[in-house]
């Protein structure tokens, strides 16, 4: 191409790929600069989305907060809701009830699954492979009719609350879950047999935009991402919160199978595992969730201690870092969220460069952002 | 690439995709694994706790706006008067379906339980003031005035009382107020730079619904809702 | 490593530029830095065997009311160890050195902040504005933001 | 063949005779262009809903159901819907090539109907030529998709265009290179004589696709690469609508868009009924020699057939399309130059050889032979 293009000089041609479009998960806008095909620059451009949650944050009480921590990342509120709750838990020094803990762990392990399900089918979806997508889309209904019957909504949950969770677990509700995870584990391989391994699928993906484990370390790059990229961290596991010390998981980490270690293909392929690993999980946590109160006692009128604290929670896209500054007041006095598809936003520059359109495509889905999240 | 590796390459993909469309066949014609539901004939049930829209039963309405204090959005407008027996006399309840968020934290703390959230999820408009639903019936208008013609009854018989000791209050204020009862018509809980807000919304003002709905943030400026500074605390409900 | 020990490393290595340690109330400790010596730290940070924070898990701005604040939440992957370091800044005109060359992942967030408080961070690769339009008015998060009524005669 | 035609309507019926042969030829050829044409919408028409339908199933859901018995009028609604809808024209569009390009399309996948050998003496014109006039009519899609392309002075439209362009210029290659195997076969190029070629023993070894081994590599072969150049998935890089956007009818709307997407229809069509006359031995079927049926059903028995073969490759390409992730476009050319056009060239020698060293005979018939 380089050869070529040095005989033939081309004119290089300027692309808006987004805010509409329909592989950029959302108003992503990445503007394009492309020899033909190829990319020789795609700079993302963001805030299409901006809500200024930070500032809202700063007007709200605490137990305000929480529903906005579920537009933050839609698509898995349980893991905001429950970051939020151990943040300002942590500030405040609140002793959470076990079976609150657990409980916690349960749904935000299905929201684990339900955010990879989406993650999995709109990646097919870019990809061409429709079918997929419709077929995560059925296995997630049936997480959502789970969390209908535990907190009333299926997207916006707003189940956790500071202290512990707003209600105890419905009747049936470990039995349906455990139902579902029967009904969910022979699914994978499924998936794995009509679309992960196939040929076109991994050629698409395969060696596109390899990111080594010290740069993906050095961008912030986490989560599935990072763990993609052959580095074995997991806040679950090095950083442990809650209940997840008492529970046995893997953490996957991209091989490089086919192809080089940190493509697309074992970012993919992490979120792929690391359902199985949810599942797994689950099945611990509805054994061992232990009876009793789900609240703790927090005062109605909640004003936390003056202090500064950052808490990290390990959520389906990565590590979303919650800085909190309490004056002491009921409301914040300044709220940071390190959102990770935004700092995973960093790379994307970098590792587009001397792409086709086409991977543009492969390496947004492989990162699996989401704009309410970037843009916040 | 060696001939192996290329003959390998074309098996590959012919098994690959043989598999792939084996299991898309299987779906294809097995008729179970459809799982579509025929939206209006077949509806789904929402389950017990469904946060559907809210509905204030206002028979039990305390009018102690903990709701509106609550609400991260402030969708809820009370207005609310003293009545003869002291007691708030509901004016008027308004929830802006078209902004809530469906959080149901208004639920949670409400003290005598009359907010709640109903299984209806089904409204489709053509006008956004539609989507304002009003809970008190009579005319905001009305209930001022009745309410302030009881206080002043009250007012008068308890001036009468205080000489001939005798007690008689309409049913809509069965207790009767002793002492003196100045009630003055209060507006409560709603933050002030929110309130006109309501009313433009309510009159069908798009653009003025609009900018309120896209830049909740920038709504409470200058004073900032600090509900639970308030004075008054009811129910010791944690939140 | 303990914050504690963190701190003596530093003051030893770079004296005045370390101001204090914080640690009451805050969970990362911070290590109190001169703004000019932001970057220098940082290099020390990542590199020092003993040390080793190779990552940059948030870097926040922070409106003090009366001066601003960088904030720097550093991991250590190696290690497992973590702390913060803070930048005091002053309310006029505050900048300090971009450590996007140590740690790429604060470009982002150093544009998040200079979008969202002003604060200029020089050397930067790229610093415009991430969040906001470009020709967006003032730094929302600053405590003192005036609401502007209008943006491009659309009626805000 | 018009004319022969018009001579026995003539014979037929005397009543005729007193019209000049010229008028009567021209009347039948418009009225065989009608039904040809009615025929290409209405089964564009339903392929469309087969298609939806068939996605629908495989992805656990219904499909369209609302709109006649089984949904089976949705297309007529369709249709009615994108005649109706405003018909946008970009201001920065070149007007007359954005109008032209969805008819050249159009007249590109049609054209090639004429040919299609639909049962025995059911061909609109027998062209002697007509593999050759396939290929050649079907290359005038890219002009109007590349057209479409530029005209829209859209980017992603642009970029559909030129990727449509390679696309289809690389894959006509391997197409040509497979379906000749059939032509070296037959020893013709005219679509009913191959076809004929393949009334072999027992209906089904006479097929093309049972000749010998490289011509049953052929037939799938052909296939993949008419696949390639229908621009179905996996090869849907010029529409890619999660890159592309849609690609090069990104800009049109209303009834010029309904000219694309009829086009992709009847060109699903026409590369598998050119495999069913090719490989599938057309109308023959087993134990039962199509040919020597009586002139009045047969004729209508042997349509059967063959469109029943037709739209059962046609089904397995929507089949495909629900299955597979698409190529990019690299891929995409190394495909066809690396694996496709190599592949065929080696068949093409192969069946030559075959046909050289046993003079002709296929596989079934040597068998057939060895038993008398």
């Amino acid at each position: 191409m380089k050869a070529h293009a040095e005989a033939l000089p081309t004119q290089e041609m300027l692309i808006n790929m987004g805010p509409q479009h329909p592989s950029t998960h959302g108003v992503l806008r990445v503007i394009l600069r492309t020899d033909g095909e190829v990319v020789v620059n795609a700079r993302p451009d963001m805030g299409y989305l901006h809500r200024a949650l930070e500032k809202i944050g700063e007007r709200v009480t605490y137990a305000q907060f929480m529903p906005f921590t579920d537009r933050l990342d839609y698509l898995a509120s349980m893991n905001c809701n429950a970051a939020w709750a151990w943040t300002v838990e942590k500030l405040a020094g609140i002793e959470v009830p076990e079976r609150a803990e657990y409980i916690r762990v349960i749904v935000c392990e299905l929201n684990r699954i339900s955010s990879h399900l989406i993650a999995f089918g709109s990646f097919t979806a870019d990809m061409g492979a429709f079918t997929p997508f419709l077929y995560a889309i059925r296995e997630r209904e049936r997480v959502n009719d789970l969390f209908e019957d535990i907190c009333g909504n299926r997207l916006t949950y707003n189940y956790v609350r500071i202290g512990g969770v707003s209600a105890d677990l419905p009747d049936r509700f470990l039995e349906k879950t455990k139902e579902f995870l029967d009904y969910f584990e022979p699914k994978i391989p499924e998936y794995n047999n009509l679309i992960s391994y196939n040929k076109i699928f991994v050629h698409r993906l395969a060696n596109v935009a390899a990111i080594s484990g010290g740069e993906a370390v050095a961008y912030g790059l986490t989560g599935p991402n990072l763990r993609g990229s052959g580095v074995s961290f997991d806040l679950r596991r090095n950083e442990p919160y809650s209940v997840y010390p008492k529970l046995d998981f893997d953490v996957c980490v991209g091989t490089g199978e086919r192809g080089t270690v940190g493509d697309c293909f074992d970012r993919y392929m992490v979120r792929i595992n690391e359902m199985r690993e949810s599942v797994k999980i689950l099945r611990q946590a509805i054994a061992q969730t232990p009876d009793g109160p789900v609240m703790a006692k927090v005062p109605r009128v909640f004003k936390p201690p003056a202090g500064e604290v950052y808490f990290r929670a390990e959520n389906p896209r990565g590590e979303t870092g919650i800085y909190l500054i309490s004056d002491g007041t009921v409301n914040p006095y300044r709220l940071k969220i390190r959102a990770p598809s935004f700092v995973t936003m960093n790379i994307f520059e970098k590792v587009t460069k001397g792409l086709m359109i086409a991977d543009i495509v492969a390496v947004i889905g492989s990162f699996d952002i989401i704009l309410p999240e970037i843009d916040r | 690439m060696g001939l192996k590796e290329y003959l390998g390459d074309i098996w590959e993909a012919v098994a690959t995709t043989a598999k792939g469309m084996r299991i898309t066949a299987r779906y294809g014609v097995d008729p179970r694994e459809t799982i579509t539901l025929q939206y209006p004939e077949e509806r789904w049930e929402p389950s017990e706790r469904f946060r559907g829209f809210l509905y204030n039963d206002i028979k039990k309405c305390t009018s102690c706006s903990m709701c509106v204090k609550v609400c991260p959005v402030d969708c809820i407008a009370l207005e609310a008067v003293r009545g003869a027996d002291k007691k708030l006399v509901l004016v008027s309840y308004e929830i802006n379906i078209g902004r809530c968020m469906y959080c149901g934290l208004c639920v949670e703390v409400c003290p005598p339980k009359s907010l709640t959230h109903t299984s209806g999820y089904e409204k489709a408009t053509v006008s956004r003031g539609e989507l304002i639903l009003h809970f008190v019936t009579e005319e905001a208008v009305e209930i001022k005035a009745r309410v302030a013609k009881q206080v002043a009854e009250a007012a008068a018989k308890a001036e009468a009382a205080k000489e001939a000791k005798t007690t008689d209050v309409s049913p809509e204020a069965p207790t009767g107020a002793k002492g003196d009862a100045p009630s003055v018509p209060e507006k409560k809980g709603v933050p002030p730079v929110a309130q006109p807000a309501a009313p433009a919304f309510a009159a069908g003002n798009p653009a003025a619904g609009d900018d309120g709905e896209k830049k909740p943030a920038q709504e409470p400026k200058g004073e900032p809702a600090k509900p639970e500074e308030s004075p008054e605390e009811g129910g010791g409900k944690t939140i | 490593m303990e914050p504690k020990a963190i701190f003596e490393a530093v003051k030893a290595k770079f004296g005045d530029a370390v101001v204090e340690l914080q640690e009451e109330g805050f969970r990362p400790a911070f290590l109190v830095v001169s703004p000019e010596s932001v970057r220098e730290v940082s290099l020390f940070l990542r590199d020092d065997p003993a040390m080793k924070f190779d990552s940059l898990m948030c870097l926040s701005g922070v409106d003090y009311k009366d001066r601003f604040a960088v904030v720097y939440h550093l991991y250590s992957l190696t290690i497992g160890h973590q702390i913060g370091v803070k930048a005091y800044l002053p309310r006029e005109a505050p900048s300090l050195p971009s450590v996007d060359g140590v740690w790429p992942a604060a470009n982002f967030q150093e544009r998040e902040a200079y979008d969202l408080y002003g604060i200029v961070f020089e050397g930067s690769w790229d610093l415009r504005r991430i969040l906001l339009p470009e020709d967006w008015e003032g730094h929302p998060l600053r405590k003192d933001y005036k609401y502007p009524e209008f943006y491009h005669g659309i009626k805000v | 063949m018009m004319e022969s035609l018009a001579i026995s309507l003539v014979h037929a019926v005397p009543a005729l005779s007193g019209v000049p042969l010229w008028t009567l030829t021209l009347l039948l050829m418009v009225v065989v262009a009608a039904v040809v044409l009615t025929f290409a919408l209405l089964y564009a028409g339903l392929a469309t809903y087969v298609e939806r339908k068939v996605a629908g199933d495989i992805q656990a859901r219904i499909g369209p159901n609302r709109v006649g018995p089984v949904g089976l009028l949705q297309f007529l609604a369709d249709g009615i819907k994108l005649l109706l809808k405003e018909d946008i024209i970009p201001a920065q569009a070149d007007r007359f090539l954005f109008a032209l390009a969805p008819y050249l399309v159009f007249i590109g996948s049609f054209a090639a109907f004429v040919v299609i050998p639909f049962g025995v003496g059911l061909i609109a014109s027998d062209l002697n030529i007509g593999v050759y006039y396939v290929m050649a009519i079907s290359s005038l899609v890219v002009v109007g998709v590349m057209l479409a392309g530029w005209s829209s002075n859209n980017k992603w439209a642009l970029l559909g265009g030129m990727r449509a362009a390679a696309q289809i210029v690389s894959y006509e290659v391997p197409v040509g290179m497979a379906i000749l195997p059939a032509v070296l076969i037959a020893g013709s190029l005219s679509l009913q004589d191959i076809v004929r070629s393949q009334a072999g023993f027992l209906g089904i070894f006479g097929w093309n696709l049972f000749h010998n081994p490289f011509t049953f590599a052929s037939f799938f072969l052909y296939y993949t690469a008419a696949l390639a150049e229908t621009n179905r998935t996996p090869f849907d890089i010029p529409e890619a609508e999660s890159e592309l956007v849609s690609g090069y009818h990104v800009e049109y709307s209303g009834i010029r868009f309904a000219f694309f997407f009829l086009a992709e229809y009847g060109d699903m069509f026409v590369v598998s009924a050119l495999a069913t006359a090719c490989f599938l031995g057309g109308w023959h079927v087993p134990f039962l020699s199509v040919e020597a049926l009586p002139a009045s059903w047969g004729n209508l028995f042997s349509l059967g057939v063959f469109l029943g073969k037709t739209l059962g490759l046609v089904l397995l390409m929507m089949w495909v399309r629900w299955t597979l992730p698409r190529l990019r476009v690299d891929q995409l050319m190394r495909m066809a130059w690396k694996y496709l056009v190599p592949l065929t060239f080696f068949n093409l020698l192969g069946v030559s050889l075959w046909l050289l060293l046993f003079r002709g005979k296929g596989i079934p018939a040597m068998i057939a032979s060895l038993f008398g």
